[in-house]
């Protein structure tokens, strides 16, 4: 147990760092006590904040990604949080290239989403308690990302679970949000439980929760065989909560119930990813056991398609989203699971933005329609908002894995190295998903945009402030160019320069051959494969939702009722944990509490009772009359003559 | 010669008899006089018993008799209190049937 | 001419024929007085128990004793007796109002205390000197002795013990004055 | 410092307040509060005063004081203090003082009777915590009943008398076995000395029990009187009808201090005195505590009244207590006391905020509440703020004592962690679902029928609630405060853990 | 001679002190306090020789009175009691037209007894005192002589005490014959000695159940719930203590002195009658409405604990002496005050002391009822009481004792949380239940007022400081 040196020289950070996680924190605290007093005014503080940490931020991210904080990154130990005997954790900040990953999609999309909360809560009451909110999950978020201690980000963890919580549920008169914020944090803790074991693992194992000491430890083969596995896979169950993967995907898409801009920032964008993160994290750990490289594999592409065959037939159009969201997370799964990290983290950072930008792009479609998420009840907006309709084209061109668009890049690198390390299998589905995913975008796209209206109080539409509609083309920036910005030269662009080191262990322990990218050759045939099947999607979706052909689709959907209930209700998947956990639990539950009373407590009144009978029966020997207590007597003293007798001998 | 009267046992043993005879009237009698009259006659077996220890058993020789005498005494004073009692009684509920006297039970 | 000491053909000595006569009555007087169910009659078969047992007292040559017996019992006790009968006013009864409804559970105990009683005591070695005849009377000298040595404070707080029984008989046992009612709860 | 008797100070300082509320008019109920709230701080801030003193003074137990007292056996008044029960000491003085600003508006009738009764309660509670010797620390442990047995069937709810009568017949039936066991360890000491002296000396005892059917019979007495105390299933049942049936302040006293005692009981005594009978009955312990983790948290899910809830919730979080007593190892002994002093804190705090609930409404049925947050944001959030808290919520105080329990429970045996960490989820189950159904959603029919009678937290209670509040945050961030207090506590535990034949 | 006279003056200033006060109610007729005055003042007398006396032992009579601190302690005991018992009695007697002088010198007498008792050193001076002791008790049962219920109670203790007086002395006659001497430590010498014949073991047999009447163990209780019922409250709470701490010193000459040798044969039973005397007397006691009633039954449970005492002492520990001694003392103080506390309830004639009486008391006469509370947790055994070092006494000499003993303790302590709750349900309706209607008249009176105030003082003393009686105790068994 006694702990290993990390092997890489570390760096230190700026003394500002800790601003990082004080600022949104401050501005939590701040608007939680005054903001009430503040009324419209109550975003300034929290918005402010967030902004300068986006530039501090990107003034650790840049260089980190750059390689500018070298290989080791850069730390700063800030105090000791729980100590006892010789174990001890710590709080301190770490940025490498894989935080400086986190920190820019975090604090660019955390800020724009600030900036569009401005427009798009502003006609609700408790405006102020809203940027609190979005403030203290920051601070979570951010801390999760830089903390350098396994202890403190499973805190993270769970803070970033509670701001989860409370934005779900922000409208907490209304009875949906509330049972879909419970949802998520209990489905979250499931998840946690498997986590919080394997912390325990690997504290038994190293003495230690340092990430440096236990990625040194494994990287030093201190932990191989079975228990490897098993404390890959307990972690792993963390990150199946959080980034809501099969089966416990289903607290994502009920949390749609919060406000738009929470489902683009934590839904989409960052929370979400955390799982991601946490595996490329310890990615030593799970390259120590081919099993859970597997298992990732498996629930990640199985995770893929399983979303995406939902979010066909899906018509809110924010639940769309989450499906596919789903389905993405899946996807960058799948890659961690081929061991193709950096192309994971590589499509983490782009499906942040073009998944952000659509959220809020939806946002601005709901806040158009006065609140109407039903695609069934939209049609032909692209000419009333047509800033919000390009934006969103640009971010479902970009989902759909279209050249040159930033999601085709990461896409395609992760088919690209699933194939060649192997994984056919991966790659077959990712192949499949890739055309789906196609599919579904369009076909959000015909419902809402084109078409004719089907919106029954036109006059109404209208586009967006300019606080809602500049995050959007800020936004669109990065779906369009960021892919190729770090993607580009292929296989060894800024991301992968800065990435490699990152992944260098893992990848070692690996030793997944790496031949030189050939454009005319197996990488170039992949890449043509996913346009293709991609463009085919693109095609198909398009063609059958320009205009309205309700006939033809009505003709599909009845040929195909079975799969089309199945998928539109989620492969009944929701009812199926209804019935086992909510059913069956509440009544072995009842069972116990029947149990508590009367067995239980039954005993303890049993034996009250018992005694007190048993007195009233005695008392029925003091019948009032004297020679009845006399015979008594009488035959005591027999009885106790008898005794001595037999005792004498 | 004597078999009999010249051994300690046969006093006790019927000093035994008496004890056991005075406590079945003790028991069975319902007149609370008769019960009084059965613990006089248990009371004289054990001076019977007394008397025949004082004169068997060489180290109480002559105890026997102060013994008994004062045990006369006790039963004596028993005697008073307790023909007092009865007449008390027998004025509050006229009658000297003791099992009528049970309304304090359980 | 004198007696043979011991009776041609049975082999006792005048003396056991004495005893066995007086325990006869002894025992016989004492079953009447149990038994019997006129209690006027029961108390005069007491006193016949007593004079019989007073005679073996003096068998026990405790004359002495026997004298108390027969001025205290068969005087005072029995005097006091049947003015307790007078007083209670009861006349021959049925045996339902003379006896117990448990009086065969009774029966049992008194057999059971008499077997134990007379197998015990039969079956004891008391280490006591026996007799050619009735054990030799002892006179008033040994008595006193007794009595004024190491029995002297018994005999003091003898006296006491009877007077305080009387005192608190005579309170028991005078009539209420009328103006003091009588109250029934506790 | 060291002359003054400050333990003695802190025990009695109460008891004279009581004495002095005694012979105050009944007739001016004000004054009696204030009284008792006085008294009530004075302790307070004598607490806080020895708490730093602590550190300074050297040795085992600081500020010990020990008078002869029944010389004839050896039986002294021997006070002592170390890290350990000066937390738990400050603990009680702070819930006391709360305890009794929080009773100034519910409790109406036979005011004095009622702060005379807390106030000798308070008394018998520091008591235990400060003893030394077995027969002192058994006698307060006894008078604690008495106070409590009237705080509750007097000022308690309908079914009061059955609630409080069961409450001391069960401790009792625990404790007086207890007390033959004192009794004979007492003797066993005085048999093999062969004088009197120390025979119910804590300090002197420990280490020196050999007899290994003492250690076993001697370990379960007095195991059974804290395992009720405690409680640990299946000694249990008396606890929610207990907690239903009092006041607010007395559950507030019940579940912040009172079950304290057996943890502390378990710790102090019973097994430094029979290290061996301990280590006998450990697995049983470990399972009856993990089977009160789980069990309680699964009966607390399906309970209809806020207080009973809470109440299995506490059965639950106080098997983390046990759990990590019983693992014997730094992190599982540091857990379980975080544990005793933070559920000490968050539960209090809790039943606090029922209790204001209560006082607005007069009910407790969840299936009567709904969307309360709609009419009171304030005592929603503080709601929320403390059920987090219960939860475990990391950065709050509940997550590091049940981190560091099933940590060193890992160390002990992974499985038994694992079966205990299952609680994650339904600790969460139960509060989540309980909070969604009382504040979440439109407003209720019958919060709606309240009107303005359902006002918001007054300053008063904010103020009995705020230091609560403030030391979760606090001991949440920084729980090494606490950890490195009684860190020397522990370590002597451990010592006097060892089994001489366990191992 | 003059030695001696001065060895015997307590016993005597209790003799004249009794007859004194006869003689006062005859020079002052219907002056209900001359008596009592008399009688206080005698006993005041000597408690005062009694503490002179105090340390030295000496012997009067050729040894058959042996003073010293064992009859000082069980003198000064038996002087409270019947203090206690005579500031309470008056004002009940009174309102019930029933006189003083005769309780006053019947008490007197009945102490007389007890310390010539606890003086005795052989089996006839035992028994006589012991006589001395108990026949007053038949008269007080029924000194409330026109009460249907007194009498009652009287003849029923009267016949069964003197039934089992003649089972206890034909033992004595034959214990006396078996060993050829009345001296107890002669006794003990001879039985050390010889083995046991059947003759001794009827004896024992005899002695056991004679003397288990007198201190009320089971089978042999009958006569306590109804003649404690039945007698005036007052002389009740007399009862329960007076005669019971007699019988326990007749069980400590006779079996811990006299009988020691045979303990192998007398603890076993010992063990099985205390066993079922503290369980039955708790159980019923459970089922009681009456709290009068209830307490008798409650005695009976005392008196098994008492017994665990006896049987430590059997199995050689002298701490159980020691416990039998203080828990005679604590019980002694706190019954009296619960008889005393009822007592007061019992202001109007034709009060009864039914549970339902008390509801609400807590309100009406606080005082009163925290008094009350103070002896109901003494007797549960509750911390700082003396009802509770009491227990522990007992229980620690029986845990010394080792064996049987300590599952007797066990028992005992189970039996205490039994207890618990008819203590505690009768302070539940002293404070938790609304006040009953109509509201019971308090008897007043400083005399009242003192003597529960003396019960309290001794229940909280004994608790809080018991080592003053401990040493006391222990002293008066150095011989």
């Amino acid at each position: 147990m006694t702990p290993i040196d990390p092997v890489m020289e570390v760096a230190a950070l700026p003394g500002y760092a800790p601003l990082l996680l004080l600022l949104p924190l401050i501005g939590f605290a701040f608007t939680a006590a005054l903001g009430r007093r503040l009324g419209k005014m109550a975003h300034l503080v929290p918005l402010g904040a967030i902004v300068v940490t986006w530039a501090l931020a990107m003034s650790l991210a840049i260089p980190a990604l750059t390689g500018g904080l070298g290989e080791g990154g850069a730390s700063m130990p800030l105090f000791t949080w729980i100590a006892s005997g010789d174990l001890s954790f710590g709080l301190g900040l770490h940025v490498d290239a894989l935080t400086g990953a986190l920190l820019l999609v975090v604090t660019t999309v955390g800020a724009l989403v600030h900036l569009y909360s401005v427009g798009y809560m502003s006609h609700d009451d408790s405006y102020w308690r809203f940027f609190a909110y979005l403030n203290l999950f920051m601070f979570s978020m951010l801390l999760l990302v830089l903390a350098d201690n396994l202890l403190v980000v499973f805190a993270a963890w769970e803070l970033v679970g509670l701001s989860s919580y409370l934005l779900i549920g922000f409208w907490y008169t209304k009875t949906a949000p509330g049972l879909a914020a419970k949802k998520a944090f209990i489905t979250n803790r499931v998840g946690d439980v498997g986590f919080a074991l394997g912390l325990m693992g690997l504290v038994v194992v190293f003495g230690s929760l340092d990430i440096h000491t236990v990625l040194a430890g494994v990287e030093a083969g201190a932990l191989v065989g079975p228990a490897a596995t098993v404390i890959a896979l307990l972690i792993f169950c963390g990150a199946v909560g959080k980034s809501a993967q099969f089966p416990l995907h289903v607290w994502l898409p009920d949390a749609m119930e919060g406000p738009t801009p929470v489902s683009a920032l934590i839904h989409a964008a960052t929370m979400v990813n955390a799982g991601v993160y946490l595996v490329a994290r310890m990615s030593p750990l799970f390259a120590a056991s081919h099993d859970a490289m597997l298992i990732v594999a498996g629930i990640g592409i199985f995770t893929a398609i399983f979303a995406a065959s939902i979010a066909f037939t899906q018509t809110d159009i924010k639940r769309v989203l989450a499906f596919s969201t789903l389905s993405q997370l899946g996807y960058m799964f799948a890659a961690l699971g081929v061991g193709a990290w950096v192309p994971a983290i590589f499509h983490l950072i782009t499906h942040g933005f073009f998944k952000g930008l659509l959220f809020l792009g939806s946002g601005s479609v709901i806040h158009a329609v006065d609140g109407e998420q039903e695609m069934t009840k939209m049609g032909g907006l692209w000419r009333k908002i047509p800033i919000t309709y390009a934006t969103m084209l640009v971010g479902t061109v970009a989902i759909a894995g279209l050249p040159p668009l930033a999601g085709f890049w990461s896409k395609d690198e992760i088919l690209g190295e699933a194939f060649k390390f192997g994984f056919t299998w991966v790659w077959l589905v990712g192949m499949v998903v890739a055309g789906m995913t196609a599919f579904y975008m369009f076909r959000l796209m015909g419902l809402t945009f084109w078409g004719k209206s089907r919106v029954h109080d036109e006059s109404h539409v209208h586009e967006s402030p300019w606080t809602m509609t500049v995050p959007l083309i800020i936004l669109a920036v990065p779906s369009i160019a960021i892919g190729a910005a770090l993607g580009f030269p292929f296989a060894n662009g800024i991301l992968v320069g800065g990435l490699e080191p990152i992944f260098h262990p893992a990848i070692a322990m690996l030793a997944h051959e790496h031949e030189a990218w050939t454009l005319f050759g197996i990488d170039g045939l992949l890449m043509l494969a996913s346009v293709t099947v991609a463009s085919i999607g693109t095609v198909i979706g398009v063609r059958l939702f320009r205009d309205d052909n309700g006939a033809f689709l009505g003709g599909v959907t009845r040929r195909l009722q079975p799969l089309y209930d199945g998928s539109r209700n989620r492969w009944y998947f929701d009812d199926l944990n209804d019935l086992v956990f909510v059913r069956f639990g509440r009544k072995f539950a009842n069972a116990l509490w029947w149990f508590d009373r009367r067995v239980v407590d039954g005993t303890v009144n049993g034996v009250a009772t018992l005694t007190s009978s048993g007195g009233r029966g005695l008392r029925q020997i003091q019948t009032g009359r004297v020679q009845n207590y006399a015979l008594g007597i009488a035959f005591g003293l027999v009885a106790i003559a008898a005794a001595y007798l037999v005792l004498a001998g | 010669m004597s078999q009999i009267a010249g051994h300690l046992e046969p006093y006790l043993v019927l000093a035994g008899m008496l004890f056991a005879i005075g406590s079945f009237g003790f028991l069975a009698r319902r007149n609370a006089i008769s019960m009084l009259m059965s613990i006089e006659l248990m009371l004289n077996a054990v001076n019977l018993a007394a008397l025949a220890f004082g004169a068997f058993i060489p180290s109480l020789a002559g105890q026997g008799a102060a013994f008994a005498l004062l045990i006369i005494a006790v039963a004596a004073a028993e005697a008073t209190v307790g023909l007092a009692i009865v007449i008390a009684i027998f004025r509050n509920r006229k009658t000297p049937l003791v099992d009528e006297y049970d309304t304090m039970r359980q | 001419m004198p007696l043979p000491d011991v009776i041609p053909f049975i082999g006792l000595g005048w003396s056991d024929v004495l005893f066995l006569l007086l325990s006869g009555v002894v025992l016989a007087a004492a079953f009447a007085v149990v038994f019997g169910r006129d209690i006027i009659k029961s108390g005069l078969f007491l006193i016949l128990t007593l004079g019989a047992l007073a005679g073996i007292y003096v068998m026990l040559g405790a004359a002495i004793v026997a004298g108390a017996q027969v001025l205290v019992y068969i005087g005072a006790i029995s005097v006091l007796i049947l003015f307790a009968i007078m007083l209670t006013q009861t006349k021959v009864a049925p045996v339902k109002l003379a006896f117990q409804t448990q009086v065969a559970p009774a029966a049992l105990a008194a057999v059971l205390l008499a077997v134990l009683f007379g197998l015990a005591f039969g079956s004891t070695n008391w280490g006591s000197t026996v007799f050619t005849d009735t054990p030799a009377a002892t006179g008033t000298a040994p008595v006193a002795a007794a009595l004024f040595g190491p029995y002297l404070l018994a005999f003091e707080i003898a006296s006491v013990l009877i007077l305080a029984a009387v005192i608190g008989g005579l309170y028991l046992a005078m009539e209420p004055k009328a103006d003091e009612v009588g109250e029934e709860a506790q | 410092m060291s002359g003054v008797p400050i333990l003695s100070l802190i025990i009695f300082v109460p008891l004279l307040g009581a004495l002095g509320i005694a012979l105050l008019p009944s007739s001016r109920p004000s004054v009696v509060r204030f009284a008792a709230l006085a008294t009530s701080l004075v302790t307070f801030v004598l607490s806080l005063g020895m708490l730093l003193g602590i550190r300074a003074q050297g040795g085992e137990f600081a500020f010990s004081e020990q008078l002869s007292w029944i010389p004839s056996f050896g039986i002294t008044y021997h006070l002592g203090v170390d890290g350990l029960s000066g937390a738990l000491v400050v603990l009680t003085t702070l819930l006391s003082w709360i305890c009794i600003l929080a009773s100034f508006g519910p409790i109406q009738t036979r005011v004095k009777e009622y702060f005379i009764s807390f106030l000798i309660l308070e008394t018998g509670m520091l008591g235990v915590f400060l003893s030394l010797d077995l027969f002192l620390f058994y006698i307060f442990w006894e008078i604690v009943l008495v106070p409590m047995y009237l705080i509750i069937g007097i000022w308690g709810g309908a079914d009061r008398i059955y609630a409080t009568i069961k409450f001391v017949l069960y401790t009792l039936v625990g404790s007086l076995l207890m007390l033959v066991a004192i009794l004979a360890t007492a003797f066993s000491h005085q048999a093999v000395t062969g004088s009197w002296a120390g025979a119910f000396d804590l300090i002197a005892l420990r280490g020196t029990i050999v007899d290994p059917t003492l250690q076993i019979l001697g370990f379960a007495a007095f195991a059974l009187a804290f395992a009720i105390k405690v409680p640990m299933f299946p000694f249990h049942t008396w606890l929610p009808d207990a907690h239903v049936q009092a006041p607010t302040a007395g559950s507030v006293i019940l579940a912040g201090v009172l079950l304290k005692l057996g943890g502390y009981g378990f710790i102090r005594f019973a097994i430094p005195l029979f290290p061996d009978g301990a280590h006998l009955f450990a697995p049983l312990m470990i399972v009856l505590s993990v089977i009160a983790i789980i069990y309680g948290a699964l009966v607390a899910i399906v309970q209809t009244d806020l207080k009973k809830l809470i109440a299995y919730s506490s059965v639950s979080h106080m098997g983390f207590v046990t759990l990590g007593i019983f693992t014997f190892n730094q992190q599982g002994v540091d857990g379980a006391i975080l544990q005793m002093l933070n559920h000490g804190l968050i539960t209090s705090g809790l039943f606090l905020l029922v209790g204001i609930g209560y006082e607005r409404t007069h009910d407790r049925e969840i299936a009567k509440m709904g969307g309360w947050a709609v009419r009171t944001p304030v005592y929603a959030a503080l709601f929320g703020f403390f059920l987090f808290a219960s939860v475990g919520l990391p950065g709050l105080s509940g997550f590091a004592g049940e981190f560091l329990v099933l940590l060193g429970a890992f160390i002990a045996n992974p499985m038994v962690a694992g079966a205990a960490t299952f609680v994650m989820i339904l600790a969460a189950v139960y509060l989540l679902y309980m909070y969604q159904r009382v504040f979440t959603g439109p407003l209720s029919p019958f919060l709606k029928g309240l009107g303005s009678h359902l006002t918001d937290v007054t300053p008063t209670e904010i103020l009995t609630l705020a230091p609560l509040a403030a030391m979760i945050v606090v001991f949440g961030v920084m729980p090494t405060i606490l950890t490195s207090l009684f860190a020397q506590s522990v370590q002597t535990f451990l010592m006097s853990a060892i089994s001489t034949v366990g191992q | 001679m003059n030695n001696d006279l001065l060895t015997l003056t307590p016993l005597i200033t209790v003799i004249v002190g009794a007859m004194a006060v006869l003689v006062s109610d005859m020079i002052t007729p219907n002056r209900n306090h001359a008596p009592v005055a008399v009688a206080l003042a005698a006993l005041g007398a000597t408690a005062a020789l009694l503490i002179n006396q105090g340390g030295s032992s000496a012997s009067a009579l050729g040894g058959s009175y042996v003073a010293g601190p064992f009859v000082a302690f069980l003198g000064l005991l038996g002087i409270s009691i019947v203090a206690i018992t005579l500031l309470i009695a008056p004002a009940y007697l009174a309102v019930r037209k029933y006189p003083t002088a005769e309780l006053a010198a019947t008490l007197l007498f009945a102490l007389a007894g007890a310390i010539l008792l606890g003086a005795a050193t052989d089996l006839v001076t035992l028994f006589v005192g012991l006589e001395l002791m108990v026949i007053p008790g038949y008269v007080l049962a029924g000194y409330a002589k026109r009460d249907p219920l007194s009498t009652e109670g009287a003849v029923k203790y009267f016949l069964l005490g003197s039934f089992s007086s003649a089972i206890l002395l034909f033992g004595i006659v034959v214990l006396w014959g078996v060993a050829g001497t009345a001296s107890l430590s002669g006794i003990a010498t001879t039985l050390a000695s010889g083995n046991a014949s059947a003759g001794l073991a009827v004896a024992l047999a005899l002695i056991t159940t004679g003397s288990a009447f007198k201190i009320a163990a089971v089978p042999f209780h009958y006569w306590t719930p109804d003649a404690y019922q039945g007698s005036p409250t007052p002389i009740t709470g007399y009862l329960s203590v007076g005669p019971k701490v007699g019988a326990f010193v007749l069980l400590i000459k006779l079996f811990v002195i006299a009988l020691a040798p045979l303990a192998a044969l007398w603890i076993p039973v010992m063990v099985v009658l205390a066993a079922a005397t503290m369980t039955l007397g708790n159980l019923v006691a459970l089922t009681q409405s009456n709290v009068k009633r209830m307490l008798a039954y409650s005695s009976i449970a005392h008196t098994g604990y008492l017994m665990v005492g006896i049987v430590a002492a059997g199995a050689g520990q002298a701490a159980g002496i020691a416990g039998v001694l203080f828990y005679t003392a604590a019980y002694a103080f706190m019954n009296l005050g619960a008889f005393a506390f009822l007592t007061a309830l019992q202001g109007r004639p034709g009060a009864t002391t039914q549970l339902s009486d008390l509801a609400g008391l807590g309100r009406k006469h606080p005082r009163m009822a925290l008094l009350a509370t103070i002896f109901l947790l003494s007797l549960t055994g509750i911390p700082p009481t003396a009802g509770f070092f009491a227990k522990t006494y007992v229980i620690l000499a029986a845990v010394q004792a080792g064996g049987p003993a300590t599952i007797l303790a066990v028992i005992a302590v189970l039996n205490a949380a039994i207890a618990a709750f008819y203590y505690l349900r009768v302070i539940v309706y002293l404070f938790m239940r609304d006040p009953a209607e109509p509201a019971i008249q308090v008897a007043e009176g400083p005399m009242l007022r003192a003597g529960l105030l003396l019960a309290a003082v001794g229940t909280v003393a004994l608790g809080l400081a018991p080592t003053p009686i401990i040493e006391a105790v222990v002293q008066a068994l150095a011989k």
